[in-house]
């Protein structure tokens, strides 16, 4: 797979880690109670289709960013 | 009752060929309703129809199967079986597995070529060993067999190892189960299938479920590509889709799912007699009866549905194969593919009831889906008969995330896509 | 004065007809991270964007991230106390061992360890890119037809040079 | 016995060169261009192989990678290679395999006559009893009756190599429309990649001797070789496609040397940005009674070894056939003087083929086809049945079931061949954009137009098949021995869709993985259930396309540079004072040192008296730095520690401990503030990249409004640990200018001083519980920092101490590391909720309060003292109360051990249920693995200096 570093250009998929999720909405700094941050960290829609989600460019410029991946066929890019 | 299998049944046919084998089990078609229905017919959700009807006489059952019978994990699997957990729960579930299988030929009728061929472990530091010790003391204290090898006696069991002085991490010991082992994966989900048709349970493939039937807060059947089926119960046992099916429930998950891929040799003559696995890259590898060496690693660490691997990932298990196992260089691969994991934050299941009345989860299970099989399929059929968890399986709820009760066994954190 | 010892003291450069693999010593590396337009005040020009180097008097100036760039100097280089005042500044100099692969095998020793195109036409004099080789992060910048510096990691440096140096086996005389 | 002579002239061997080879021992010649199989049938051999189950006699059936039946060692220790894929070399050693005593009179054999016993699946009906473990009794002997070849317990002597390569226009295929498509995209000037897994270009073409088109492809080789962008891999095969046009091809190379460096085979790796498949198509056998007999082989396979390699069957030549493409090889071997006899299935036979073979006098039966084979390790009589029921005499049987495209590649990617009735074969189902592909793998059998030769309509009668029952084994897969029998019982049992059949009957898994076989099964599987072939469904192609060495993936990534080494800026030096070195994680550390003793158990213990008395130096270089700057640094530690760094003051250093969002410690170590805006922050060695991309995740993604930059430093500074009572004298010789006075330097505090023009940083930490001091220093300056300690502090008889002992030191002082931060522990397990800020904020603060990380019997950290003589404490020993009985999961386990210098005592930490409430209780540490159950004592887990006068001195 070749992922798109929006700063160094397309890459290969070794160099990169994956983040997860990036649809979820992390609670702000200091709120949310323990279900909410129960929900946020441990429930995951995962998707059979278009994914939005984090990869760090850890090889490269280690630049956090977000793709949509369809997870039915890892094609990148299209509509989340 | 079926017609037995056995080497007289065998020579007999063999002296009259034109008296064929009755089928293995019947292509059933969906009834309009059932006491109890399970979706999904991999090796799960066949342990537990059977399990179903064998301990809890519940034989108005039906298997729902999107496809064929066996065409999900179960038959993608590496076929490993142990009982090697060191958290209380994980510990007693997976040894009570242990045991099933192995009277689980005799119990189906069926040669799953249960071969407990012993699991070493390699270490590759000294802290590893201590772990690996706890592990073994723990197995111990459960009435589990396992024994700590130095590096002397590794050699001794493994002589194909690299011990050389080039090796990136020298061996320093490991630990041994000699009750661990493989079995012909197809077989247990053929064999239970077969085993669960004699005693009544309808196994209906080429079958989709598309939604459940709700009546409030309680299922009571589910709408299908072949109709609609009603049920006292309905179970899902769909590793690999499982947030998908719950879904259509209005269930959201504590699951990703990832590809795990495997991969196997040409065969050749016996050179490995044990399974060797390593902890430091969950690099595994056993040789089939057949010949051939069947090996994997980590999962891909992205979630997905397809079951095409990355190849960085087929890299990084090849080189722990040579670099651990220097004569696989030469053997050659024959092929590769990849089965969809439900990969949970700490790496254990779920088997247990839910928030919809008589709808029960089976799922979650990452890397040991298959060796979990008999005790999920025992488990489960006790949750859904009884509408209560069992106290092997009390452990794996849908809430302990929320209540702080993580099955974490290998210590690495609560990470679906890190397990 | 306490003397300066490299990560690569200890191994010997290869070298053959076709092909050099040393370490070129004597640099200094300054990170500056902040808006490009407090850090040009004080740096003069800058380059805008990642993967072409931009030579200015004698530095040379790296893009490295959305706001962070590399500058590379001679060894006594001291621009941090200038940049202190527009960005926040990070000497580097120590944290990356600079190796240099000369010749015209050069490119297909890169193509074993990194998947990158190294094709003369897509990686030109100037351009750099960082990217892995053997596992471990590298800023691979092309500063000639067929010379390349490759900043490593200090920790890592002797496990990528023995990697590269094993890759050019096949290039020996 | 022969079957075959060698031409005295034609094909595209060279007679000139004759090359010397072994075949089970015996020295033989063949010629350069030869494949071993066709040197070996050259020299009178036809039996070549036993079968996997039955061991029955097989010869060649084919003349590619299809081949199911002809697999050798080669070399001695390379198993179940194709003859027929092996190229010619000198000094080339081949053996048959998998039979005894010899190929030739196999006592396996007599499994054959057990046949009917081995139907589909017959072992899961079997070797169940007497007993419930019986399989294990059986098993072994199936071991060694299974696998093909042996491979030897020695590593691979070869060398193989990985390339990345990129190109805009990859050709798979140096067929006719392979290298047409090529040489269109040169002109276009594109870069192209063009891979042909022969050791020539020109695919089906080098099995012509037509002079037009043998110049045809001269001229679009010499063109392709005209283009600088144009890269032409021969004995290439592309074996995989993965996602992004990644395609993974396998280049063997003749010339290899592992001595000079020169890699047996390379693995490219090439990202095309748009692919043509020209993969062509392979034949299908026809299956009939015997149909596996030496001597029997695809109708193409006969052609090549006449066209190609100069080879004529001795006398007469059956061909069986059910479309038009066997005539060409049957007109071929009339022109070389065989006698050909031709049984085609069909009725009506294009007049053209009709009229050329009655002028080259070929005896045709229409509407006919073999009922059986005579002759066991050789072909001696083909019995011909449908309409016409003859019995022919003849040395060879050559058959063409029909063609089928090979889609393996083109369906890597997901996209399921679909049938395509015309050809009664598979085709490419769909393709993705950048994707195409021509020729026969599209079911076009026709040359590309530019060759100006007229189209021909394909004609084929599909026939799966025996036209008549004859008294022998009808066989599907060769290689596994599956015969249309053992695809009826399957289906009796109801074993019905094609993957249930594949797995049941074991069909299509061998080396060849079906190319032969599997539309056969999957036809004769359809018509059983009264299917149109497209319902009864496809089967699954997976890579690689053929075998692919495992060594060939792994490259060069083996052994010493499986993983790379990290070493600290320390490492000569640690070297030259007579460090062993143990791999901790990538990180080479220094273990012990030669001074205190030459196994680590002794060693160990000597460094820790040296620091508890006197003063030892350590290396530290490998704990995680990160330089933190910005105006919100502060506020961003402040959120990522449980404890506050708000209020830090400048100068003054911090232990922080980090939680994940779920509550459980991620980290922890020491954070330094140097100044209003730029914090100094370590993190243990084993987490420093864990912690890096974690703040970078936060700050990139989260915290965008903080201005805060992070940056690694782990690799910029080296450090070293210089602890115990005469730390601070050590640290004034070495530093005679600096004010290190308790005053200036106090306990957790820091001082950045420059000595001799270098700029290095004292931090008052210690991990040992002594007087200590960390000195970090630009890397490479390390070295020579650390000698001029040694030198100036030698009076006080200063000596560098390893990672044992620093990690024994700790435990005596009740430090958390290793073990105990294992992703499984809370803020509170460890004995440091009290850390915590009660008003402010942190990450992890909610889901640490979850209902069980907070009950009171959580297993939490205590000390542990042996109270038994003689006795030895050991990690991973389970913890019981003395009123326990000794089984389940305990109470707790024992994470880290030492000897104690100070209580001369086993000591260790460990997590306890409940924790220091049970503190000055007896426990047992149970160790069954060696049938220990050992007295201790739950004590604190701080052994020494619990008021920390020593630090503080």
């Amino acid at each position: 797979m070749r992922i798109p570093c929006p700063h160094c250009g397309e890459r290969d998929v070794s160099e990169f880690r994956y983040g997860g999720d990036a649809t979820k909405q992390r609670p702000k700094h200091s709120e949310g109670d323990l279900k909410t941050w129960h929900d946020y960290y441990f429930l995951f829609d995962n998707p059979k289709g278009p994914h939005l989600e984090y990869w760090q460019h850890v090889l490269g410029c280690r630049q956090w960013f977000s793709i949509t991946r369809n997870t039915a066929t890892n094609v990148i890019g299209g509509e989340a | 009752m079926f017609k037995p299998y056995s080497a007289l049944a065998l020579a007999r046919h063999a002296l009259s060929p034109d008296r064929p084998w009755p089928r293995a089990w019947r292509a059933a078609t969906p009834k309009s309703s059932y006491d109890a229905i399970i979706i999904g017919g991999g090796g799960h959700g066949l342990a537990t129809a059977y399990y179903l009807a064998r301990n809890h006489g519940l034989t108005n059952v039906a298997v729902i199967e999107r496809a064929y019978i066996g065409s999900g994990n179960v038959g993608r699997n590496t076929t490993l079986i142990r009982s090697n957990y060191v958290i209380d729960g994980n510990t007693q579930f997976f040894e009570h597995s242990l045991k099933l299988w192995e009277g689980l030929s005799h119990e189906l009728n069926f040669n799953c070529m249960v071969s407990q061929r012993g699991q070493v472990v390699l270490a590759t530091s000294p802290v590893q060993m201590d772990v690996y010790a706890r592990r073994g003391n723990i197995m111990r204290l459960n009435g589990i067999d396992a024994e700590l090898l130095d590096r002397g006696q590794v050699m001794k069991l493994l002589p194909y190892l690299d011990y050389s002085a080039h090796a990136r991490w020298p061996i320093w010991g490991g630990i041994i189960q000699d009750r661990a082992g493989t079995v012909r994966h197809d077989a247990v989900a053929w064999g239970y299938a077969r085993a669960a048709d004699s005693l009544g349970v309808d196994i209906i493939e080429n079958c989709e479920v598309t939604g459940f039937v709700m009546d409030g807060e309680t299922a009571v059947g589910v709408e299908t590509s072949r109709g609609r089926i009603l049920a006292g119960k309905v179970g899902m046992a769909v590793a690999g889709h499982s947030s998908h099916v719950a879904k259509m429930a209005g269930l959201r998950l504590p699951i990703e799912s990832h590809i795990l891929q495997a991969f196997v040799t040409e065969p050749v003559k016996p050179m490995v007699n044990h399974v060797v696995s390593w902890g430091a890259e969950l690099f595994y590898l056993s040789q089939s009866d057949k010949g051939g060496m069947v090996f994997g690693g980590h999962i891909d660490g992205f979630n997905t549905y397809t079951q095409r691997g990355q190849f960085p990932r087929i890299q990084t298990v090849a080189e722990c194969a040579v670099s651990l196992l220097p004569f696989m260089s030469k053997l050659r691969l024959l092929r590769h593919w990849g089965g969809i994991m439900d990969m949970t934050p700490d790496g254990s299941p779920f088997i247990c009831r839910t928030k919809i009345r008589n709808l029960y989860f089976n799922g979650g299970w990452c890397y040991q889906g298959f060796k979990a099989t008999p005790a999920s399929g025992w488990t489960f059929a006790h949750t859904m008969a009884h509408d209560e968890e069992h106290a092997l399986n009390r452990a794996y709820s849908l809430d302990r995330f929320e209540k702080g009760r993580e099955l974490d066994d290998y210590g690495i954190g609560n990470w679906t896509y890190k397990q | 004065m306490l003397d300066r010892r490299s990560a690569l003291a200890s191994v010997t450069p290869y070298k053959s007809a076709q092909l050099q693999l040393g370490e070129a010593r004597g640099f200094s590396l300054l990170q500056v991270a902040g808006d490009a337009k407090s850090v040009a005040k004080v740096a003069g020009k800058l380059p805008t964007r990642i993967g072409v180097a931009l030579k200015s008097d004698n530095r040379t100036i790296m893009k490295t991230g959305p706001n962070q760039f590399w500058f590379v100097g001679a060894d006594n280089d001291d621009l941090a106390g200038a940049m202190r005042e527009a960005a926040v500044v990070t000497p580097l100099s120590h944290s990356r061992t600079r190796i240099f692969l000369e010749g015209t095998p050069a490119r297909t020793v890169l193509a074993k360890s990194a998947p990158l195109d190294f094709h003369p036409n897509v990686f030109k004099p100037h351009m750099f890119a960082m990217t892995g080789i053997h596992h471990t992060p590298v800023l691979v910048h092309c500063v000639g037809a067929n010379r390349f510096e490759i900043y490593a990691l200090r920790t890592f440096a002797l496990s990528v040079f023995e990697w590269l140096a094993d890759a050019a086996l096949e290039f020996t005389d | 016995m022969s079957t075959f002579r060698r031409l005295a002239k034609g094909g595209r061997i060279d007679r000139t060169k004759s090359v010397g080879f072994t075949y089970n021992g015996k020295a033989l010649t063949g010629f350069a261009g030869d494949t071993l199989a066709s040197a070996l049938l050259a020299n009178g051999t036809t039996l070549m192989a036993r079968s996997f189950k039955y061991h029955r006699p097989r010869g060649v059936v084919s003349a590619g990678v299809e081949e199911p039946n002809a697999l050798m060692t080669i070399g001695g220790n390379e198993p179940n290679i194709p003859a027929t894929t092996v190229e010619l070399v000198e000094g080339l050693q081949a053996a048959t395999q998998n039979a005894w005593p010899s190929v030739n009179y196999d006592v396996m054999a007599v499994n054959s006559l057990a046949a009917p016993l081995f139907q589909s699946g017959f072992y899961y009906k079997t070797f169940m009893g007497p007993f419930r473990k019986s399989w294990m009794f059986y098993e072994p002997f199936i071991r060694r009756a299974a696998g093909l070849g042996k491979i030897r317990d020695e590593p691979d002597a070869s060398r193989y190599d990985t390339l990345h390569d990129f190109c805009d226009v990859l050709v798979v295929g140096s067929g006719p429309h392979g290298l047409s498509a090529a040489v269109k995209a040169a002109r276009t000037g594109a870069r192209v990649t063009l891979v042909e897994q022969d050791s020539k270009l020109g695919g089906s073409l080098l099995s012509e001797q037509n002079r037009e088109w043998e110049s045809w492809r001269n001229n679009q080789v010499n063109e392709l070789l005209t283009f600088s962008d144009v890269k032409i891999r021969t004995r290439t095969t592309a074996q995989g496609l993965y996602d992004d046009n990644l395609v993974v091809l396998q280049q063997r190379h003749i010339d290899h040397d592992a001595s000079k460096g020169k890699p047996r085979q390379t693995l490219v790796l090439l990202r095309a940005k748009s692919i043509v498949f020209a993969t062509g198509s392979l034949e299908r056998p026809l299956v009939f009674s015997n149909n596996d007999r030496p001597g029997v082989m695809l109708a193409s396979a006969l052609r090549t070894y006449l066209n190609r390699y100069g080879l004529a069957p001795l006398q007469r030549t059956v061909i069986a056939t059910n479309n038009d493409s066997a005539y060409f090889t049957a007109f071929d071997l009339a022109e070389a003087g065989v006698a050909v006899t031709i049984a085609d299935l069909r009725r009506e036979i294009p007049s053209d083929l009709l009229s050329r073979a009655a002028m080259l006098g070929l005896g045709i039966f229409p509407a006919s086809g073999v009922a059986d084979v005579e002759g066991a390790k050789q072909v001696k009589r083909v019995q011909l049945g449908g309409a016409h029921s003859a019995s022919i005499d003849c040395d060879v049987l050559a058959m063409s079931g029909g063609w089928s495209p090979t889609v393996h590649l083109t369906s890597h990617g997901g996209v399921k061949p679909v049938y395509d009735a015309r050809i009664a074969a598979f085709v490419p189902g769909a393709f993705a954009a950048s994707h195409s592909a021509v020729g026969a793998v599209m079911g076009d059998f026709d040359w590309p137009a530019e060759m100006g030769m007229p189209k021909r309509p394909y004609k084929i009668l599909p026939s799966w098949v025996p036209v008549a029952k004859g008294r022998g084994k009808a066989f599907v897969d060769f290689q596994s021995d599956v015969t249309v029998k053992d695809i009826t019982s399957a289906h009796d049992e109801g074993y019905v869709s094609v993957e249930h059949l594949k797995r049941y009957a074991t069909l299509g898994m061998g080396t060849d993985q079906g190319k032969t076989s599997n539309i056969n099964a999957l036809a004769i599987m359809a018509n059983l259930r009264e299917l149109p072939i497209e319902e009864a469904g496809t089967t699954t192609f997976r890579p690689p396309y053929t075998g692919l060495a495992i060594g060939a993936i792994a490259g060069r990534t083996i052994g010493h540079h499986f993983r790379p080494t990290r070493l600290s800026p320390l490492h000569e030096v640690n070297k030259a004072h007579g460090a062993t070195f143990i791999e901790a994680g990538l990180w080479l550390r220094a273990w012990y040192y030669a001074w205190a003793g030459n196994t680590p158990e002794t060693a160990y213990v000597k460094e820790m008296e040296l620091v508890r008395q006197g003063v030892g130096i350590a290396d530290v270089s490998t704990l995680g730095k990160i330089d933190v700057q910005g105006p919100d640094a502060a506020e961003f530690l402040n959120r990522v520690y449980v404890n506050g760094f708000a209020k830090l003051p400048v100068g003054r250093a911090r232990y922080g401990v980090m939680l994940n969002d779920d509550g459980v410690v991620l980290d922890d170590g020491t954070t330094t503030r140097i100044s209003d805006e730029q914090f100094y922050l370590t993190t243990t060695t084993a987490q420093a990249g864990e912690v890096m991309s974690w703040l970078e995740y936060l700050l990139q993604v989260h915290w965008t409004e903080l201005k805060v930059h992070v940056t690694s430093l782990t690799d910029e500074w080296g450090a070293m640990a210089i602890s115990g009572p005469k730390s601070r004298q050590a640290l004034q010789l070495a530093f005679p200018g600096a004010d290190i006075s308790n005053e200036n330097l106090p306990y957790m505090g820091c001082l950045d001083v420059l000595a001799n023009g270098l700029r290095v940083r004292l931090l008052r930490l210690s991990f040992s519980g002594e007087l200590a001091y960390e000195v970090h220093v630009p890397a490479d300056f390390a070295g020579a920092l650390w000698e001029h300690f040694l030198k100036v502090a030698e009076p006080l008889g200063i000596k560098p101490y390893g990672l044992e002992a620093l990690a024994s030191l700790r435990i005596e002082k009740g430090h958390v590391a290793g073990l105990e931060l294992d992703h499984r522990n809370t803020l509170d397990d460890l004995g440091l909720g009290r850390m915590a800020g009660k008003e402010k904020a942190y990450i992890g603060r909610e889901l640490r309060m979850r209902e069980a990380y907070q009950a009171p019997d959580r297993w939490s950290l205590v000390g542990i003292e042996l109270m038994e003589e003689g006795a030895k404490l050991r990690g991973g020993a389970i913890l019981f109360s003395t009123g326990d009985e000794i089984k389940g999961h305990g109470r707790g386990y024992i994470t880290s051990v030492t000897w104690s210098t100070e209580l001369k005592k086993f000591i260790a930490l460990g997590l306890y249920q409940g924790g220091l409430k049970h503190e000055g209780e007896d426990i047992i540490c149970a160790y069954p693995l060696k049938g220990e159950n050992v007295k201790a004592r739950i004590v604190s887990p701080h052994f020494i200096d619990r008021e920390g006068s020593r630090l503080n001195a």
